[in-house]
Parts: structure tokens; C-alpha cells; sequence
């Protein structure tokens, strides 16, 4: 089902973990149907660029796989870039997934997404 | 190392069956319905393993038809069944756990007008034969419930129910698919009107299976054609299969005794150790009424597909019962229905061990499972890795 | 001598098959469904043999759908396909030369209030694609006309008629289990939405099959369950089986130019000789559009199963289109529907050759032939042995 | 689909051919049904006893095999006695028909009837 690239990946996620102070954390799904992703960022206020990013995912190996290559790409971008960042390019750097688990792509997106908003609301002071 | 716990989905060919099936290939290649020589010596093999199948289950031969595996057994034995009924209104009873062989079929059933009651197991996974007596009703057609579960092993009072279902004039159907490796069965004792069996599933070979049919009982037939199999089931009747099945079938029941001793002894060595050794781990179904090679637990905080797919990356094969496992949104229905919350169900594995896993194996998995648990709960949102804790929020 | 003229029935499994298939027995016998790697071992053959087979078929993969026969991919594409229409009325056109694999299937069909066309052959066996064009009614949802028939291997206008369904918007569906070996058919070209082959016939392993099922074109299941073949027919996939066939349609795609050269010349050699020197023998079917294995002939006065049999006796094998060979009251169907009168259809043989089939087997069936003959004849009560002359009375 | 002995008397049938002289001959079954059976009985007028019997069979191994049996079970025996035989015993004598084969052996037991009906016709007078 998962091609190698996948199986490559989750076998060595990149950014596991979280930030303790982190400026943005996002964090959608439901347990209850199998997964949570939980994405951390640490921002430049300055130039509003993302220097760093990190994620914890209660998931199958493609929300994990997922979770690695999104927090990979986000890492250097300034925000409006990494709000740019789609599901399908997950899938892009992925080379491919099911189509039963594309949903997983989606949840990175909206993960970076959430975080990014997360950050917004901190900063224009909420 | 390799190591296969992946028995019930399907267990590896027996070198003796491979060896019973290899002159049917090319040597004794005849069509069966052929009048010839070739023809008549392929029948010869067929009728023996006809006669073989029957005899171990207590059954007449011309009882045993063969099809292409459990899942064409169980759409006949249902559809069959049904539509073969005079009944106006037509009703059936079935298990809530029952294989999707069975559970799309009746879905199917539904659609063409047809009632089904789905009859609810405690948390242990067992039907109660009491809970089937009360769901009788006037047009009920037929009880059709598993003898054992595929996913967490429970043996079901089959004999209680076909008890039931004979008193009450109403046809029974089993699906033994996965009990046949280790429970005997005798059709007649079980009072069973109609059995499913797949040939993969006791180190026979895939594409092949059988549905016996108590002489009397009438079916609408699924496949329509030749003149085979007693002209309930069209098609060339499969030579090498069908002996293949037959020997595995007999070997199956000739170290029965041995293999579930050997079996049980390691399941009940995997779970308890598990049990002790890894926090927050659950046994999922009961420990008495248990297929002796079945062992199927959820381990809280993380995602089953990828405890699946962390211990393969150690050679390790299991399956799981998580949705993402299957491509649906829902996990197991069968986790769901033993009372096991979503969140646990999404974390199960089922461990289906086979006559060959050795304890060297069973130790390297629990091993291989306990870094696999840690690795997973060190990614996870839902447990704190410095108090080694963790909560569903 | 073993002479083997029954290849139309089943024939032998190609060594080269048999040791593709061999290591998904014991050694690759993972799941394919499962997400570990001997599951995905498994599926990578699979997918490779779905590929392969596409090609060879002009298909798209995800077009292949693997069954376990013709048997089942004629019932499954004819009531499928009946079922998924939502025309209040419902209308097919079939031949009256199909196999019982479709001819039972549109018996069953027509209980459920399918009205089915059934198209006339010529004396020769071939379905004239006009007869078709005038027999589509407002209310048509299926033409199935055979690419070859198995009986006296008349080759049908199939390009024509996938032409004619497509300007009419209605679906059509070939079994193509006789012809496949010798005639090389492209989906697209020939406008066919639905073909069925069975690997048995071109000396892959029984109990295996496709129905190719173009994209876009939907069919209601027959086989409920788990989520094979892209969920739209349930059971464990056949590794080992699929592999084989996948081989053994390479290979007849491969040597098919030259097995049919070598064949037909045999053929041609059989029919000439057999007419020259046996009085009273008739050949069923036309000379062209002929599969190159096909002799079917009758012989005056006798009748087939005691030429069948006696051919036996001499280990020549081949089949008879008598209806005491199988069974029923009626002789073939297929020969009358040539318009040979029925006491001649009571009299016909059919030699299908083989690849390997040499010429010094054909002159030896041949000899036997011409004794087994008189033999008959000598007993019986419809030819006088002294003036050499029979009459029916 | 038959048996050794089935096949084995289809082989080797005996009494096959005409008695020209027959004192009784029988015919039953037609072409289009794919089965004629022709029966040939001499008789001892005056012990009322089969003496010879042979047959014509267009048809079966089924067929020719149970000619062969039928007519072999006839000789020496009284016309009363060989009305006597049913097609149980031509199917005993060969250990089994396939179900559809059955026919066969009634055939013979009609042959053998016809021919013996023949014979009382002549003796009769007619
Ligand atoms: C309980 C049960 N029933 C039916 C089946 C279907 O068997 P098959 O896939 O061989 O048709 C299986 C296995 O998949 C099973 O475990
Ligand atoms: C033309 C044709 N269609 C269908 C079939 C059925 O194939 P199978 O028996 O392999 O299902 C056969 C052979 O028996 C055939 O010759």
C-alpha cells in the first residue's frame, strides 16, 4: 500500500517532539478517529519566518509521515509562505499516498494552518 | 528476524500440501467432467478429497460442495438461502462481529427487502444463545453465526445454537473459517445445516473452499453454468485445490491436539507477560472461549497502523483493527462491539500465531512491541513520556 | 500412446507457469490485503500481474479484476450488469451458441423478468452483426456474444458488434475463454466493455479468471465482502494463481503467432483426411473463421460417447457433443443450433488440439479413428457392414 | 464417471451382431435420442427355452454395455424367467450406472421384452 518513500520516512520521522516554548501550536483531529496531529512552531517576530517546528501525532504511519514532511517544508518560510504549503505538495514530497490517506495530508496542512493562526492570535494580542 | 503472526489472514501452504497438489498441475491435468482417461483420473483425486473433507467433519460426501474460498461459501449459504425461501417476508439472524463476508452480504440482503437482526456479544465477544431464541420471529429464514472470530478469537456455543435453530425448524449456517485449524466439528452433533471453510486459512491453498450443505437443504445457486459440482456450482471443478484442501484438512485434524497445546501455552505466555510488562495494555475479548492462537490487545495513546507498521519494520507481520488499517473510516466493528471505546479500538493488534511460531519468536515480538510502544508514545500528543502517562483529552 | 485432444476442456499447466506460481505457496504467501512486508511482497506480484495481463489486453490495470473463472466472470458481468441498469424493462442479446456459464446465467436472468434475445447462427456458426443491430430494443442494456465458440470454434465478428453496441450506447461483454490463445484481442479496438477469460484454457492453473470491466461501466457486485479488487468482488487474493496466469498469457501472447501456424496446419491435415477416408463424416462448423485447434466432426450411425469411449480405450482423449456425455436429454445445443440434424449431433466429436500436439498423435488418432469407426458400425443397428451404407430410419 | 467393470464390458462386449434366423427381434429407442437398441433371441420352441441372443446397439458405452449384459443374461433361460429380469439386475451385473445412465438398462430390459413380445406374436399364429 505505502510506497517507500513513506515507509522511509516513518521509519525516521524528522521534528518528533514538542517546543516548550513554542510561539504557535496547532493541534486538530479527534482520538477517537484515530488521529491527533500537534504541530509546534517557533517563529521570528521580526522577519516572520518559521526557525523552527516540531510535531507529536497519535496516527497511522502516514499521519506520521505526514507530520515529518510538514514540519520539514515550514522550516525557513515566512508565514504567508507556509500558509501557501498545500496538502497536495505534502503528497508531492511524499511520492504519493493511498487515497484512503490523503485525508492525512490534509490534517498536516491544516495543522501548520491552525498553529500559524494560533501565532496570529498571540501576536495581535488576542 | 521474521517473524509471522499474521495466521488468520492467511497461513503459509504445508510443503505436504504443496506436494499433494504438484502432479495435478501438469501430470493429471484433465478437466474432471471428462469422460476420458485424463478426465476420469483428475475425478478420482476429486472424489477422494470429497470423501477425505467429509469424513472429518462428519459429514456425507455428496454434502460438500467446493468454491473459490469462504467468502463465495458465505454469499451462497446467505443469498442462497434466502432467496430459495417462499416466505413473503423474509427475516435472518446473525452475530454484531461477524467476518465482512457475512456483514455485506446481509447489508446486500437488506437492500433486496430482507430483515436482519444483528445479535449483540458481551464483552468477552460471545454470542448468547438466548439473545438468538428470543430473536426469532415467524419469517425468520435463517441463523447464520461464526463458530470462532476472526479478529479477537472468540469461540462461539455453536452447538447450543444449532440446537435452537433445529427445534425451531429454521436453517443454520456457520462460518468456521477460522475455528476449523483447532475446534473439531461435527455437523451433525452441531446440529449445522449449511458450513463455510477457506483452504488458505489451514496452510491449504488460497482460491479454494468449501460449503457443505445438509442433503435436503435447498439453495438458490450463486453461479450459474456447467453441470458441476451436483449442479449447484458451475465452474471447472479445480483439481489441485481441491486434494490440496483435502490434505491440509486432514493434516489440520490429525495434529490438532498437538498444535493447540503448543498454541496456547505461547498465547497465554504473550499475555501475560504483555499484560505485566507494557502500561496501559488491554486484552481485548476473553481468555476463556479463545481460538488458542489469537491474541489481540490495545495499547492506549497510540495509533494501531503504526504499531503495525513499526514492528514490520522489525520483521515482525500482525494486523490491526485500527480504520486505518482497512481504508474506512470506522475501526473494527468487532473491537467496537466487545464495549471497547473508539480511541482503544483504533490501538488494537490482533497477534494470530500459527503451528510453527516458536517462543524465540514471541519473545522477540514482546521485546520488539515494548520499544514499539515507547517509540510511539514519545511521538504521541496524548502521553507525557517524563511521567509516563497518558490521557484522551 | 497418451494422445491429449481435449484442450478446449482444460489443458496442462505450462512448466513455466508452474514455477512462476511456486514460490507464492510457501515462501511469498503473505496476504496481500496486509500491510506488512510479506503482504506487500505479495501485492507487488499481484499488481505486477495485473500490469502485465492490462497490457496484453490493451487494458488499464485498475480495468483487471480477477475472479475465480470464466464461470464466475460470465455471472458476474450478465447479472451485474442486468442488476445495475435501472430500466424499468430489461432487455439482453445473447447467442445461441454461448457457453452454459452464459446460457444458464440468462435462463436465471430471464426468471427474474429479463426478456433475452437469442441471435441464430449460419450453418458455418457465425453470428451475422445485422441479426444483432436489428434485434436492439429501446430497453437493450447487454449484448454478450462469445469471441470464439468452444464447441466447433466459429470466431465471431466481435469488432463489429463491439462497434454497433458502442454507436448504441448499450454495453457489450465477450467471454473470451476459447479464443484468447490463438486470437489477439485489444479492448479498445474492438469496442468491448466487458471480456471473460479463464487461465485454465491457455495452460495456466484452474480456478482462476478475469473479467476485465472497462472504467466508467458499472456492475453490482456478486460476491459480498471484504475490499479486493478495488471492493468490487471480496476473498483473499489468489497470489499464486494470478502470477500463473499472468505468465501463462505472456507466454501465449508470446508464441501465439507460431502455435497457431503449427496448429492449424495440423488441423487442416486432421479435416482433410479424416473427410477423405471415413464415409459418413461431416464436419460441424465452417473451414474459415475457424479457431486453429478446433476438428469437431459427426460420424453416421454412431454414436459420440461410444467414440469417445472407444478413443479412450486407445488413450486418445477427446470430448462429444452427445448429450449421453453429459448427461442431459438433448444433444449439443451448439450443433444443432448449425442446423445438423439431431442424430448427427448425437454423433459428433470434438478433437481440440494443442500447442504440443505433434503430427504423429494426429496420424495415430486418425488410424484409431477410422477403427474405431467400423467398430461401431459393426454394431450398429443403422449400417449394414456388407454393402458398407447406413440409413437413420 | 463409470466404472471398471462398466468400461471393461464395453470393451469387450459379447453378443454383438444379428442372429439372421432370430425367432423374436426387438427394437427400442430412436436416433434423435441418441440410443436404438435391437435385440435378437433364438428360441427352443419346445422347451420354451433362450437358446442364443445377440444385439445391434446404436448408442452409449451405457448402452452397449448393458446390451451386452442383458443379452448375456437371457441365454438359457425360459421366456418366463427373462421377463423376469429388470433393469436393477443389468445394472447390478455391472456393479453401478452413473445416475443419468440409468435409462440404459431400462432399454435393455425393454429390447429383450420387445423381442420376446415379437417371438410370442409369430408363435402365435398372427
Ligand atoms: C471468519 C472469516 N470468514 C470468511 C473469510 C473469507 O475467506 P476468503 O477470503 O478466503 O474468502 C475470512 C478470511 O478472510 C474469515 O476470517
Ligand atoms: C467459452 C467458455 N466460456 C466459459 C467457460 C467456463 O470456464 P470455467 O469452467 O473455467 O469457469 C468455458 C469452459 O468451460 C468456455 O469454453
Amino acid at each position: 500500500m505505502y510506497n517507500d518513500k513513506v515507509l522511509d520516512i516513518f521509519a525516521n520521522p524528522k521534528n518528533v517532539g514538542e517546543i516548550k516554548d513554542a510561539d504557535g501550536v496547532g493541534t486538530v483531529g479527534n482520538a477517537s478517529c484515530g488521529d491527533i496531529m500537534q504541530v509546534y512552531l517557533k517563529i521570528d517576530r521580526e522577519k516572520g519566518i518559521i526557525t523552527d517546528a516540531k510535531f507529536k501525532t497519535f496516527g497511522c504511519a502516514a499521519a506520521i509521515a505526514s507530520s515529518s514532511v510538514a514540519t520539514e517544508m515550514v522550516k525557513g518560510k515566512t508565514i504567508e509562505e507556509a500558509l501557501k504549503i498545500r496538502n497536495a505538495d505534502v503528497v508531492e514530497t511524499l511520492e504519493g499516498l493511498p487515497p484512503q490517506k490523503i485525508h492525512c495530508s490534509v490534517l498536516a496542512e491544516e495543522a501548520i494552518a491552525e498553529a500559524i493562526k494560533d501565532y496570529q492570535k498571540k501576536v495581535s494580542g488576542k | 528476524m521474521k517473524v509471522y503472526l499474521d495466521n488468520s489472514a492467511t497461513t503459509a501452504v504445508d510443503k505436504e500440501v504443496l506436494d499433494a497438489m504438484l502432479p495435478y498441475f501438469c501430470e493429471i491435468y484433465g478437466n474432471p467432467s471428462s469422460l476420458h482417461a485424463f478426465g476420469r483420473n483428475a475425478q478420482k483425486a476429486v472424489d477422494e478429497a470429497r470423501a477425505k473433507i467429509a469424513s472429518i467433519l462428519g459429514a456425507k460426501a455428496s454434502e460438500i460442495y467446493f468454491t473459490s474460498g469462504a467468502t463465495e461459501s458465505n454469499n451462497w449459504a446467505l443469498k442462497g438461502a434466502i432467496r430459495a425461501s417462499k416466505n413473503a417476508k423474509k427475516h435472518m439472524i446473525t452475530s454484531a462481529i461477524e467476518h465482512p463476508a457475512i456483514m455485506d452480504t446481509c447489508h446486500e440482503l437488506e437492500k433486496e427487502g430482507v430483515e436482519v437482526t444483528y445479535i449483540k456479544v458481551n464483552h468477552e465477544g460471545i454470542v448468547n444463545p438466548e439473545d438468538i431464541r428470543a430473536a426469532i420471529r415467524e419469517d425468520t429464514v435463517l441463523i447464520s453465526i461464526m463458530t470462532a472470530n476472526n479478529e479477537m478469537g472468540a469461540i462461539q456455543p455453536i452447538a447450543e445454537i444449532g440446537k435452537i435453530a433445529r427445534d425451531e425448524g429454521i436453517l443454520f449456517h456457520t462460518d468456521a473459517v477460522q475455528a476449523i485449524e483447532s475446534q473439531p466439528i461435527n455437523v451433525d452433533n452441531m446440529n449445522i445445516d449449511m458450513l463455510s471453510l477457506s483452504a488458505h486459512k489451514f496452510h491449504g491453498p488460497k482460491g479454494i473452499g468449501i460449503l457443505y450443505i445438509r442433503s435436503g437443504v435447498r439453495l438458490d445457486k450463486l453461479i450459474h453454468g456447467g453441470h458441476q459440482e451436483r449442479r449447484q456450482r458451475a465452474g471447472t471443478t479445480n483439481t489441485p485445490l481441491i486434494v490440496g484442501m483435502a490434505k491440509a484438512l486432514e493434516i489440520c485434524a490429525r495434529d490438532r491436539d498437538r498444535n493447540n497445546r503448543h498454541m496456547s501455552e505461547l498465547r497465554d505466555y504473550f499475555i501475560d507477560r504483555v499484560l505485566n510488562e507494557v502500561p496501559y495494555s488491554y486484552l481485548n475479548g476473553g481468555r476463556e472461549k479463545r481460538l488458542p492462537n489469537n491474541v489481540n490487545m490495545s495499547f492506549g495513546f497510540i495509533e494501531g497502523e503504526s504499531i503495525l507498521m513499526t514492528l514490520d519494520l522489525k520483521g515482525i507481520a500482525v494486523s490491526s483493527g485500527s480504520a486505518c488499517s482497512s481504508g474506512s473510516l470506522e475501526p473494527s466493528h468487532v473491537i467496537l462491539a466487545l464495549g471497547v471505546r473508539e480511541e482503544l479500538a483504533h490501538s488494537s493488534i490482533r497477534f494470530s500465531l500459527g503451528r510453527d511460531t516458536t517462543k524465540e519468536e514471541i519473545d522477540y515480538t514482546i521485546e520488539t512491541l515494548k520499544e514499539t510502544v515507547d517509540r510511539l508514545r514519545g511521538m504521541s500528543p496524548l502521553f507525557n513520556v517524563e511521567k509516563g502517562t497518558g490521557s484522551y483529552v
